[in-house]
């Protein structure tokens, strides 16, 4: 399968997407300028973390608006696979691909450190080579992590089976109902704070991120 | 007539300013006054410090690449780029901003020399968190480097941090970098080819940072003009782009040579680049970029705006660089050419502004300033162990020092660093020292920074000296061969002959330490002026350290790893509480000598220490440091928060006073753990080496316990050690 | 030219931390009395519509479409001629 | 009680990266004719001083203490009663 990995300019992610999608996973993958309008053919697209724009005046508010968004938009309309990191995820809030926005952490403070993550729903095609209730030990690198949704958002979240990931143990920034990722309805555009690429290799001390990566490739290879 | 009050004001002398009027042979422009009183300044000239400097060591073990803005050393196809660089007045009066800027510009001079920047790390030094300017300096800070450094996606993955009463009034904010490329890619900081084009790139000019030149703003220049603040905005958004952007116009094969706009913006990098190739170049400032209007010559050339560069190009390829900068948003635009003048023509709409040798810029006078031993050192110095009562409640003592802000966890520090962008951190602060892999090879790389100031104050030789040892030892307990030094070396005011007393004794340190591991000094910095109206910080030789793993394996943590692993304590512990934190936190006394330190026996310490962890003996390493061999236990079985453990020690063997036992900070000591059947292996490699060798106990999973000593709960130790600086 | 002043405030419904730490730096400063400390964004910019209509309207669209952002947060601005 | 919002803002001096960012953005979505677009702080607060004149020098007092740092801001404010 072929990956896209969106490079926005303040991108900082960019490189260890790539770095797992084909060194870890051997699949075929190319960077996509933010200034493009066009996409290549593609089976999923990562929209990496980092601080596009520098994360002046929202994070992720300036980005939504490059060329190349209208593009990701389209692909995700007709079915097209696409993972928001971070920052990505951010993207795609701004972008109304996914519902809700991040606020500050309550702690006010940039948070870098491993978490504990509980796998909610393993019927994506993101989560599949999980187990449900799995606890997964993931970085997580923020300062805006703090996922808000009204009520009636967050009802129609857990009623549709949305919330993938949920922090355990300690909510670190004060995310509503401890939402740490996801998905849309159509199940197809997945949005998470945690950085899967950071714990994809032994040698980084922890495997349990690799599994998104897995079920995607499971996924496609199954179509 | 230029007034002395004009040239005073600007930092120069009335011989200086004489100098200037014999080398031009007439009276300078107020340009050519700006340019010289920067060029000649501490900052850029070295003036008081380069009599010493060129002492250190420049070749050690492994090849050097020295004498461009920054330094390194070349390891299997690449080249490692590291510098430390300070930033502690404008912390001082703006922490956050100030220390951003200082991270940014460390990381300029990194990529500037072709290298992508890595990691970094940072050394602080504040006051007492009891008094609330401290707390904001600290706060403000490490919001800073976290605001900076984290947008960047350059990972922070260590540092040190100490608080003393010294350093109310007057912050320390040291940055280090590290960068690596290829061999054949290191880029360099000159101009060359008559006719080839200089161009500015990066973001435009504005009148910051213009602070020490508002002298010639206020006198008689420009009347009633606000004064120019000297702290900057830092821009990491810019940077990156400007990161990627030169490593992309670098990879062209198009550059003769390109340099940062640092301290003294332009003036510095046309002068220094134009010297450093032995040509000569002629800028026209009309196509500097601006942000602001009305600006005069001066100012243009003085402007500190940051995240600038100047490089110089082969003619004909502009067109090239451009559409590189283009597509990412920053300015590219030729202002100059290159001529075979060697001198520097500063052009104003058409009129000549500034004409000099670029000779006469770069080298300014060099004193021999005079030192003298402050008188109050020998009565500090001494210290009658018998004057020190050995307190009742040792355990009360180890849960104080724990809680120590100096000793205590620097977690809530490092989590606000993104700490793994990159995804090369394979061993995460707390460490010893940080690890990083590079991708594609299975060697690494491992880095530190060091300085215990309370030392070099009451020892300043051999304070430096256990500076450079100890950022050895916690390179070797992680597993690496150390390779080479930066450094950093804060100081009072360098014409006070006590304080430059100082100066000299830990230079004189460093370079007797440097050699003796052979490890050369491949790059610095001089941050003189550090005082307050309470007096000078206490000398502060800030050392970085970067070392080689020959096999990523080799890597070692500092924590416990399995119950019932053997503990052992290498090397000597003497009576000795000089200097340590103990005597301070305990005994509210700053007296005595700094720990003795055998450079010999710490080089067949760390020569068995690299050996056994090569071989893969070892489970866990900690050197010991402030709150010695007490704290050193408790920490390794804190560190790690997912996995706590305990340990017994049941033969220390000793019969020294028990404080100084628990408590002294005797050098050349490494707590290991290991698989009990290693333990005769290790016996047998400390004899080969003459390292003192004994089994103290065993990792438990009950507490912490030295019988008569120590009795305490795990999380009573972490609760003290976590809980000091939130 | 016109002159506008933009203010950018979380919506009362939802959560501001950083008012609440403000507010508590403030009173350990001795400020007591304090309610409701809120933080928010400020922008200022100069725009050179033709009338103060066309200012209004090109402001309104700066603050809906990139400015703020709805779900979170609430505007207002002020228009002066330059 | 009285209403005090407060405006901080860079420097005229100091460069302000961030506003000039979200001005290339304006312009990218067609909004021509910008100038100076700068990026500032606003905080509301309620607090309950005896009259304006106290609120006035209590609200100056927090500004200079701690919302703004005069080497890189200034402030302004605008007091109301509640
Ligand atoms: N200012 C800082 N920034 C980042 N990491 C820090 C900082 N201060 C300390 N650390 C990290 O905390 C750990 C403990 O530091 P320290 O007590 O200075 O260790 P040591 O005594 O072994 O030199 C190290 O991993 C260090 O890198
Ligand atoms: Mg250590």
């Amino acid at each position: 399968m072929k990956f896209g990995v969106i490079v926005f300019p303040g991108s900082n992610c960019d490189q260890d997407c790539f770095h797992v999608a084909s060194k870890v996973m051997g699949q075929p993958t190319e960077y996509i300028w933010h200034k493009n309008s066009e996409l290549g053919k593609f089976d999923c697209l990562i929209i990496p973390g980092g601080f596009s724009y520098g994360d002046y005046l929202r994070c992720g508010a300036i980005a939504r608006f490059s060329p190349i968004m209208k593009a990701v938009i389209d692909f995700a309309n007709s079915g097209g696979f696409v993972i928001g990191i971070c920052n990505g995820f951010q993207i795609l809030l701004e972008a109304g691909l996914l519902p809700g926005a991040m606020l500050r952490n309550k702690g006010l403070h940039f948070i870098c450190k491993h978490v504990k993550l509980k796998v909610e729903n393993n019927s994506t095609a993101f989560s599949s080579k999980y187990q449900k209730g799995q606890i997964l030990r993931i970085p997580i690198a923020h300062n805006e992590g703090n996922y808000y949704i009204d009520e009636a958002g967050l009802k129609d979240l857990k009623k549709n089976d949305q919330i993938v990931f949920r922090y355990h143990g300690e909510n670190p920034n004060g995310a509503i109902d401890d939402i740490a990722g996801i998905i849309n309805k159509k199940g197809n555009v997945l949005g998470m704070m945690p950085h899967p690429e950071r714990s994809s290799e032994i040698e980084l001390n922890s495997i349990d991120g690799k599994g998104i990566f897995e079920s995607i490739l499971d996924r496609m290879n199954k179509k | 007539m230029i007034k002395p009050e004009v040239y005073q004001a600007l930092g120069l002398k009335d011989e200086d300013y004489r100098r200037i009027e014999k080398i031009l042979g007439r009276e300078p422009s107020k340009t050519e006054l700006a340019m010289y009183s920067v060029e000649w300044s501490e900052h850029c000239g070295y003036s008081s410090s380069k009599k010493y400097l060129k002492l250190f060591p420049q070749t050690g073990r492994y090849q050097t690449m020295v004498g461009e803005d920054s330094g390194g050393f070349y390891y299997d196809d690449l080249a490692i780029i590291f510098k430390m660089e300070s930033h502690n007045h404008p912390s001082q009066v703006e922490p956050k901003q100030g220390a951003a800027t200082g991270v940014g510009g460390i990381i300029r001079d990194i990529f500037t020399a072709g290298a992508r920047p890595i990691a970094s790390l940072n050394s602080l030094r504040f006051g007492p968190l009891s008094e609330p300017y401290n707390r904001y300096l600290l706060g403000g800070v490490v919001d800073g480097i976290a605001f900076y450094g984290n947008c960047l996606g350059v990972p922070t993955v260590g540092g040190e941090i100490y608080f003393d009463e010294s350093y109310t009034g007057n912050c320390l904010v040291n940055a280090m970098s590290i960068g690596i490329c290829k061999r054949s890619e290191i880029a360099r900081a000159r101009a060359g080819g008559v006719g080839n084009p200089i161009m500015y790139v990066g973001s435009s000019t504005g009148r910051d940072g213009i602070g020490g030149c508002s002298v010639l703003a206020s006198n008689e220049f420009c009347e009633g003009e606000e004064k120019r603040p000297t702290v900057q905005i830092g821009d990491p958004f810019t940077e990156k782009c400007l990161i990627e952007a030169t490593l992309e116009t670098l990879a062209t094969g198009h550059v003769i040579g390109i340099k940062d706009m640092g301290a003294a913006g332009l003036t510095c990098s046309t002068s220094e680049m134009a010297a450093a190739g032995g040509v000569g170049v002629e800028i026209d400032l009309d196509k500097v970029p601006r942000r602001e209007e009305g600006m005069e010559p001066w100012e243009v050339m003085m402007s500190e705006s940051q995240e600038r560069m100047l490089v110089c190009v082969k003619a004909g390829k502009e067109d090239e660089i451009h559409r590189i900068f283009d597509k990412w948003d920053l300015h590219a635009v030729v202002i100059g050419h290159v001529n075979d003048s060697g001198i520097v023509t500063i052009k104003d709409k058409g009129t000549v502004v500034a004409r000099m040798t670029t000779k006469s810029l770069t080298e300014p006078e060099i004193f021999d300033l005079p030192y003298e031993r402050p008188s109050d050192l020998d009565a500090i110095y001494r210290l009658d162990l018998k004057t020190i009562p050995v307190p009742k409640d040792l355990n009360e003592v180890l849960l104080k020092l724990l809680g120590s802000p100096t000793i205590a966890s620097k977690a809530w520090i490092y989590e606000q660093y993104d700490h793994m962008v990159q995804t090369n951190t394979c061993v995460l602060p707390g460490s010893d020292a940080a690890v990083m892999r590079i991708k594609g090879k299975d060697w690494a790389l491992a880095a530190t920074s060091d300085c215990n100031s309370r030392y070099c104050y009451l020892n300043p030789n051999r304070g430096a000296q256990i500076a450079v040892a100890e950022a050895a030892r916690n390179l070797v307990c992680s597993g690496a061969d150390p390779a080479a030094v930066t450094d950093c070396l804060n100081f009072g005011n360098p014409n006070k002959p006590d304080r430059f007393y100082y100066f000299k004794n830990c230079v004189e340190g460093i370079i007797e330490a440097c050699k003796a591991f052979g490890t050369a000094v491949v790059s610095g910095n001089v941050s003189f002026y550090n005082e307050s109206p309470k007096g000078a910080i206490n000398p502060t030789p800030t050392i970085g350290m970067i070392g080689i793993l020959k096999k990523l394996d080799d890597r070692t943590t500092s924590y416990f790893k399995n119950e019932g692993d053997a503990i052992i304590l290498l090397g000597d512990t003497g009576e000795e509480i000089g200097g340590s934190e103990y005597l301070k936190v305990i005994h509210g006394q700053v007296r005595g000598d700094a720990p003795a330190l055998s450079l010999e026996r710490e080089k067949d310490l760390q020569g068995m220490m690299l050996e056994t962890i090569r071989a893969g003996l070892v489970k866990s390493a900690h050197d010991c440091s402030e709150g010695g061999l007490a704290v050193a236990l408790a920490e390794s079985c804190i560190i790690n928060k997912d996995g706590k453990l305990g340990a017994v020690i049941d033969d220390l063997g000793s019969k020294i006073r028990p404080d100084a036992l628990l408590f002294g900070e005797s050098q050349s000591r490494i707590v290991i753990s290991c698989d009990p059947k290693d333990v005769s292996k290790i016996e047998t490699a400390a004899k080969k080496w003459k390292v003192p060798f004994r089994t103290i106990g065993k990792v438990s999973s009950s507490g912490f316990k030295i019988p008569g000593l120590i009795d305490l709960p795990i999380d009573r130790l972490e609760t003290a050690w976590t809980s000091a600086i939130k | 030219m016109f002159n506008a002043e933009i203010y950018i405030s979380l919506k009362k419904t939802v959560a501001d931390p950083q008012g609440l730490t403000v507010k508590h730096a403030l009173e350990s400063l001795g400020y007591k009395g304090l309610k409701d400390v809120r933080m928010g964004k400020l922008v200022r910019l100069q725009l050179d519509s033709k009338n103060r209509a066309e200012a209004e309207t090109e402001v309104k669209g700066m603050c809906e479409k990139l400015l703020a952002n709805p779900i979170i947060e609430e505007f207002s601005f002020k228009i002066e001629s330059a």
